[in-house]
């Protein structure tokens, strides 16, 4: 099949040498092919005029659909197909343009195209597919499900910096690159080491938490039990942002990069929406991390512990957790699931040094809509603001989608500061 | 305008003889009245006070057990904290809805149960912030020293003057996080006589100061009534309000559960078993546990604070 | 058309000589004249404009960011010119000073820093930028400073009309004819509704427009025209916005945002084996490395500029052997061999007096295809006319060229692109 | 290596138009963070505002280049009220979030496909400038002293910047030795004492908030003339934390602090960033590529913020325990 289609597109590529030779040395010409879904039209009379209305030639296209009309130079003509020399159930799909002014440079052809369509007598070109509301709902249908997709990124990011700011008081500046990290660990291991991604996103996750681990062992813990301010640990997560970012930008350069297996798959239809087996696939990982770390949070003595610490420190330290354990699972845990969500976003996107930086004011506006340090609130948040993100381009230009997430965040900021499922004395 | 002390507290004594001891009671003179005011955290009444009247010119104390409510009434009555229902007017005019500083403004002042001493700038400095009307407080009059320069020279003297009564003269160019405890307490009264207050209310004046420093700052307060002002002062230790007090009100759960002279109060069984059911029988509701975290980690804050 | 009157050209000479009176006194010249190794900076010498002796060419070329690609072969254009340029005994008897400076891309202020850089080393001509975006961002710069602009890229057509002072060249054609080649194309392909999706700057917006009026103008209809933020980090929205309106063939004008979007288009039902795609200069590129084989296959593309003859791309390889690609080293080439023939005509180095005969040198004389021959015609004080391997660059008034080659290619299997054919056309039709 | 280069070039970037830029930046912050100790994170809002006030008035409307400074302060205030409304009574961390996405609205607004034919996308606009370098004070020429030489144009932006630093510094020195300075001060510590003083902390906070807002559109203001020309990426969130780390280098809630941190950033950066091109290009340094020096530049800084933040939170100049680095 492959060697077929190969074939067919050297026929094309050989055919439009040869037609484009000749122009190039005849001079000017009109031409054109007639088809109607893709057949050839024949026995269409074609007649072109000059500018001011004096007759320059006709031609009728060929059993190829093929006609071409020499014009004595450069300048501007009138094309006209002659609708009565149609074959029947064959219309103009645009019945106001039989006619068309076309421009001829000097020393080149010109390409005219009329665009044929079936119809009936009357000449009304039945529609065509998948036009009008029904492609509007798709559209929608497809939005929903990409926001889905984002949210579920955002979640696991979110997640982390929810935890972390729950056990530790720190807004996490550098969380996005936590993504960006673990999507390039596994970038190496996919691609330097030779491992399928399946193997290396496992592999990348368990780094990633050793990553988160080591970080809270050897940084912050340390920083913290030197009594550092939180708004200098939040500055300092600045400064590690920018470090680890420029790090990733010296090591693998700022291009997009993929990884090897899964790039550009093919899409596949699931109702209305189009979508990829490697986007389904992750977004199936994506709900089942979740679900197990929302389970453990809340069935788990460590989940347990987790919050209680997330309540309250001090009263969890008095009541013997060891607040500083927790902590630093906390930090390898989020982490990790930070890891995960960049990988996904790496396989679902495309890796680069940005990538993470690019979604972190995303997991933000998650977790305040959500509640600051409330990690169910977080994950509600984040796929509200995920769909939120992708559905808001049917009203405002995709660009802006971003604007229009941050906005919200600053609206729901004025209203209820708490976040969706914050608690209001939590706010200063 | 010094006026004999004895007399003061025979005045407010006085006008509060003929009030009966019961919660809510109407007092002869009143500066402040409050009426139904509730405040909900999620679904706990941290605190629903039906009626209450502060006498002009008394020191008032309002007592209770840990979480009582009284820090959180505190905060509504100054604009801190809004209420969720309820009505309050001082000197007869409206303040729910009224902001901190507007209240403040108004001749209602208060001060925290930590104190909140700024300690980065120095004394002097504290007391020049609490002058009201400043002119050099535009930021365009800031400009030109020539606006402002005069107002601040009276100022300063007034500070001065207040700084001296209250024995912190000598700390006047000092910052004030080199103060102790103590001595914050006092400064922190000191800059809120600086504002020109009718009605001063003190959460906990006597928390975290060394027993030699009690009494003196007791002797402030006093003196404060003997300025013409009206005192009124959450302390949740009752031995320590018995000696000053003109007035007392006992706050339990979030509601005013009794009021009277301190003796009469003393003597309260329903105070009494309010004291000790908060301790020893009753569990502990959510309001009241969390109310104590917050007190256990304010105290953390300011230990961590001193170590700073 | 015609911005620059003649008149304003004399102008700017009389400016520039006056320049050259009023400015403080300089010391000597102390360049080196190592093709790469950067001037030392002259004390109190006097402003470029005013010219030092040594022509000082300063590469404007992207080392990073979007247009990555496109830098080594531009860098390799300017540095074959300059060593056969030096070759041939210079510019004015001096050798030829080459800068090379990073232009990076318009989300970084690198292009500003480079200018400043190499203002500071005075630059006389500025070779750059490839990005028609970053290109806006610096001209007033360096125009302001009475040096040369010249691009070998740049082909928004807004620079057609730009307030330039006269010192704006480029050997890049405007996207007026990569436009309507490529709309042609289209229309050749019997694709009736078409969708064009383009990165959003003055380079993406000047050829979809370009694009539109040529389809348009052939009887297709443009269903949807989206122009796209080149920094989003997905392109879900604006696939999903083309795949509403159904076209038959999508004009993806882009840089390197390709890698992103052919995914989303592949995963939306739109890849090449379903619509007609096509690339532009700015993304026909070799995805060998970024995509499984087939992705790519059947899309065509168009690039301007006519075919590198092969020892011409031998030579390139000599200065740098790791090249693979070939865009835009004929139009980098010419450019710097027109600066040092146009220095050379004026007799000055300065900015300003490359400017004003660089027009003259393009067309109307004694045809000639290299340095060395039409240096040895100016010699004998001829008017000359240099062909160059871009195409005859014959500059308009406004410092476009009048005429060029674009390419149209095809991808393979193997995701790279070869060549179908050659058009060739004057840019004002 | 071309030591002259390095060293000039060093010296010029910290008299240049980056210091004078980061100055005016860094003491809008200054007033923000280090007096009043508000976590601005937006400051690259308040330059974008003002470099696209005057850059649209001038390119887009055709309207007077003095019209367009007008507009640019008044855009500088609005921007600041409109932040400052649903912000300012907010905690710290949610402050910091709210206005790194404020700044970024502001961002992706002005490069947005929308408004192109207003804010010119994601090239940005030009030709504003001629207004601006038509008063030069300068006949064409390179100025200078040895090897550190500018172009008129050059000293024009960097007298008209230094006069504006100078005068910032002035009018921040009498500032915040008066009542008012006294009060923000005080809000920085503690806002719930200053309120229970009757002061309107909420004020305040504003006043600080457009004060510090309109040096940073000043700053703004020379970014876009200085390189006659916006462009939207660069009032990106890096601009914000160059500021952060000039102004806590130099010292916050000093008046110099940000003036000598900008300096000193600005030398050191370019010092180590031409160092290393010239090292790389003479084969000196050989296991890096030039192209990776620009990414070891910005390591440099985020590890020099840290560094700074953990050892010496009170920079050069200031004084530790006047720092708001432990509020919440």
């Amino acid at each position: 099949m492959r060697r077929a289609v190969i074939a067919f597109t050297a026929f094309l590529g050989a055919l439009f040498i040869l037609l484009a030779s000749p122009a190039w040395a005849e001079g000017e010409s009109l031409r054109g092919t007639l088809q109607n879904q893709g057949q050839p039209v024949n026995g269409v009379k074609i007649s072109v005029t000059s500018g001011d209305g004096q007759p320059v030639g006709e031609a009728t296209s060929g059993a190829d659909g093929k006609w071409e009309v020499q014009v004595p130079a450069a300048g501007s003509y009138k094309v006209t197909l002659d609708q009565a020399t149609l074959p029947a159930g064959t219309v103009l799909k645009f019945k106001d343009r039989a006619t068309l002014s076309v421009q001829v440079f000097e020393g080149n052809y010109r390409n005219v195209l009329f665009a044929l369509a079936s119809g009936d007598a009357a000449g009304v070109a039945t529609p065509p597919d998948g036009g009008g509301s029904s492609a509007f709902w798709t559209r929608v249908a497809q939005l929903a499900f990409e926001g889905l997709s984002l949210g579920l990124i955002i979640a696991l990011g979110a997640l982390g910096i929810s935890l972390i700011f729950g056990t530790t008081g720190l807004t996490n500046f550098a969380h996005g690159e936590l993504l960006t990290v673990g999507a390039f660990i596994a970038f190496v291991l996919n691609s330097t080491f030779g491992l399928h991604l399946l193997i290396a996103t496992p592999l990348a996750v368990i780094v990633a938490a050793g990553f988160g681990y080591g970080q809270e062992r050897f940084f912050w813990g340390p920083l913290r039990n030197r009594k550092t301010g939180l708004v200098s640990m939040m500055i300092i997560s600045i400064g590690v942002a920018m470090f680890l970012r420029y790090l990733l930008l010296f090591l693998f350069g700022g291009e997009n990069v993929p990884y090897e297996q899964y790039v550009a798959q093919d899409g596949i239809k699931l109702g209305p929406v189009f979508t990829t087996p490697k986007s389904l696939i992750a977004m199936g990982i994506e709900i089942a991390v979740l679900i197990a770390v929302g389970l453990a949070l809340t069935f788990t003595r460590l989940g347990k512990a987790t919050r209680a610490v997330s309540d309250n420190p001090a009263l969890a330290a008095s009541s013997g957790i060891n607040v500083d354990r927790i902590i630093r699972i906390v930090w390898a845990m989020g982490t990790a699931v930070a890891g995960l969500a960049g990988i996904m976003l790496g396989t679902t996107q495309i890796l680069n040094f940005q990538m993470g930086q690019q979604v972190l004011l995303l997991m933000f506006a998650g977790v305040t809509l959500g509640g600051l340090g409330t990690a169910f609130g977080a994950l509600v948040g984040s796929l509200v603001v995920g769909m939120f993100v992708q559905i808001s381009t049917i009203w405002i230009p995709p660009e802006l989608k971003t604007v229009g997430a941050l906005a919200v965040l600053i609206l729901v900021l004025l209203v209820r500061p708490q976040g969706i499922l914050g608690r209001r004395e939590r706010i200063g | 305008m010094h006026a004999d002390t004895v007399n003061r507290k025979a005045e407010a004594l006085a006008a509060l003889a003929s009030v009966p001891s019961e919660p809510g009671a109407p007092k002869p003179d009143p500066i402040l009245v409050v009426d139904n005011v509730v405040r909900r955290f999620g679904g706990l009444t941290a605190v629903e006070v039906e009626h209450v009247e502060i006498q002009r010119g008394s020191i008032t104390a309002l007592i209770g057990p840990n979480g009582a409510g009284k820090t959180t009434f505190f905060n509504q009555l100054t604009g801190f904290d809004t209420a969720d229902s309820g009505a309050w007017t001082f000197n007869g005019k409206p303040m729910n809805g009224v902001s901190a500083h507007q209240v403040a403004r108004r001749g209602m002042v208060r001060t925290f149960q930590l104190t909140k001493a700024l300690s980065k700038l120095t004394v002097m400095e504290n007391m020049r912030l609490g002058a009201q009307k400043q002119r050099g407080e535009n930021f365009f009059r800031a400009l030109f020293s020539g606006l402002w320069q005069p107002q601040e020279d009276e100022i300063t003297v007034r500070a001065e003057e207040l700084l001296e009564r209250f024995k912190l003269g000598a700390k006047r160019d000092d910052f004030a996080g080199s103060l102790s405890g103590g001595q914050r307490k006092l400064l922190e009264m000191a800059r809120a006589l600086m504002v020109g207050p009718e009605l001063v209310m003190l959460d906990e004046p006597m928390a975290g100061v060394n027993p030699a420093l009690t009494q003196s700052l007791l002797g402030h307060v006093k003196d404060l009534r003997e300025q013409g002002m009206t005192v009124l002062f959450v302390e949740h230790d009752m031995d320590m309000v018995r000696d000053i007090s003109d007035w007392v009100i006992v706050m339990a759960q979030g509601t005013v559960i009794a009021e009277g002279p301190p003796d009469t109060i003393m003597a309260d069984a329903r105070v009494i078993d309010a004291y000790l059911g908060a301790h020893h029988d009753a569990p502990l509701t959510t309001a009241e546990a969390e109310e104590q975290l917050h007190q256990a980690e304010a105290e953390l804050e300011a230990e961590i604070e001193e170590k700073a | 058309m015609i911005r620059i009157a003649p008149f304003g050209r004399v102008l700017a000479v009389a400016a520039a000589a006056s320049l050259a009176l009023t400015a403080c006194g300089g010391g000597e010249e102390t360049a080196s004249p190592a093709s790469s190794a950067p001037a030392a900076p002259a004390s109190s010498a006097p402003a470029a404009a005013a010219g030092d002796g040594v022509l000082t060419v300063g590469a404007l070329l992207p080392q990073t960011g979007d247009l990555a690609f496109l830098g080594p072969p531009e860098f390799a254009g300017v540095k074959l010119a300059v060593k056969e340029i030096n070759e041939a005994g210079g510019v004015l008897g001096k050798p030829v000073v080459e800068i090379d400076t990073d232009s990076g891309d318009t989300k970084t202020d690198i292009a500003s820093q480079s200018v400043d850089k190499l203002l500071q080393q005075n630059t006389d001509v500025v070779i750059g930028a490839a990005s028609s975006g970053v290109s806006k961002t610096v001209i007033d710069k360096i125009t302001n400073a009475g040096v040369v602009h010249f691009s070998p890229a740049n082909t928004s057509p807004e620079f057609t009309t730009y307030a330039d002072k006269g010192l704006y060249f480029r050997t890049a054609p405007s996207d007026v004819l990569q436009g309507r080649v490529l709309g042609d194309l289209i229309v050749q392909d019997g694709s009736d509704t078409v969708a064009i999706l383009n990165r959003q700057d003055s380079y993406g917006n000047g050829l979809a427009d370009e694009v539109e009026k040529s389809v348009s103008g052939g009887g297709g209809e443009i269903v949807v025209k989206t122009a796209y933020d080149p920094a989003a980090a997905d392109f879900s929205a604006d696939v999903a916005k083309i795949k509403e309106a159904n076209p038959k063939a999508i004009a993806l004008i882009a840089f390197n945002e390709t890698t992103k979007i052919i995914p989303e288009l592949k995963k939306q039902g739109l890849g090449p084996d379903k619509v007609k795609i096509y690339f532009v200069d700015g993304n026909l590129a070799d995805y060998s490395k970024d995509f499984p084989k087939g992705t790519l296959e059947g899309i065509k593309g168009t690039l301007p500029g006519a075919k590198a003859p092969d020892d011409f791309r031998q030579k390139l390889l000599s200065v740098d052997p790791a090249l693979t690609d070939w865009s835009y080293a004929p139009e980098s080439y010419d450019a710097t061999v027109l600066s040092a023939l146009a220095a050379e005509a004026a007799k000055s180095d300065a900015g300003t007096a490359v400017a004003s005969k660089l027009i003259d040198v393009s067309k109307g004389g004694e045809k000639c295809t290299d340095f060395a021959a039409c240096l040895a015609l100016l010699k004998e004080g001829k008017d000359i006319d240099y062909d160059g391997l871009s195409g005859p660059v014959e500059f308009s008034d406004a410092g476009d060229p009048s005429e060029a080659t674009i390419g149209i290619y095809q991808y393979d299997a193997e995701n790279k692109y070869a060549n179908i054919t050659y058009l060739s056309g004057k840019v004002a039709g | 290596m071309d030591w002259t280069l390095i060293f000039s070039r060093a010296v010029e970037a910290g008299i240049g138009t980056e210091a004078v830029i980061y100055a005016l930046a860094a003491i809008g912050l200054n007033i923000h963070f280090g007096y009043t100790g508000l976590l601005n994170f937006g400051q690259a809002g308040f330059l974008a505002v003002g470099a696209y006030g005057v850059a649209t008035t001038v390119a887009t409307l055709g309207l007077p280049f003095w019209l367009g400074i007008v507009i640019g302060l008044a855009a500088a205030v609005l921007f600041a009220l409109l932040l400052g409304i649903p912000t300012l009574r907010l905690r710290a961390d949610y402050l910091a979030i709210v206005t790194i996405a404020a700044a970024e609205i502001v961002r992706l607004v002005v490069r947005s496909v929308a408004l192109q034919g207003t804010f010119g996308g994601t090239d940005g606009l030009e030709a504003f400038s001629d207004d601006f370098y038509g008063m030069n004070i300068y006949s064409p020429g390179q100025y200078g002293i040895g090897p550190i030489a500018f172009d008129h144009r050059t000293l024009w932006v960097l007298t008209v910047g230094w006069i504006l630093v100078a005068a910032a510094c002035a009018v921040v020195y009498l500032v915040m030795k008066s009542p008012w300075g006294r009060v923000l001060k005080a809000i920085r510590e503690d806002e719930d004492a200053v309120r229970s003083l009757g002061k309107n902390v909420f004020s305040y906070k504003m006043q600080a908030l457009v004060f510090g807002g309109v040096i940073g559109s000043l700053a703004g203001f020379l970014f876009a003339l200085s390189r006659a020309a916006t462009q939207p990426d660069l009032f990106s969130t890096e601009l914000t934390f160059f500021a952060y780390t000039v102004l806590i280098l130099g010292g916050a809630a000093r008046v110099f602090g940000p003036v000598l941190g900008a300096v000193i950033f600005w030398c050191l950066l370019i010092l180590v960033k031409t160092g290393m091109e010239e090292a790389v290009n003479h084969q000196v340094i050989t296991f890096i590529t030039v192209n990776q020096v620009g990414s070891i530049n910005y390591m440099l800084v985020g590890l020099g913020l840290v560094l700074l933040l953990i050892y010496r939170p009170q920079g050069i100049l200031g004084d530790k325990r006047e720092i708001a680095l432990d509020a919440r």
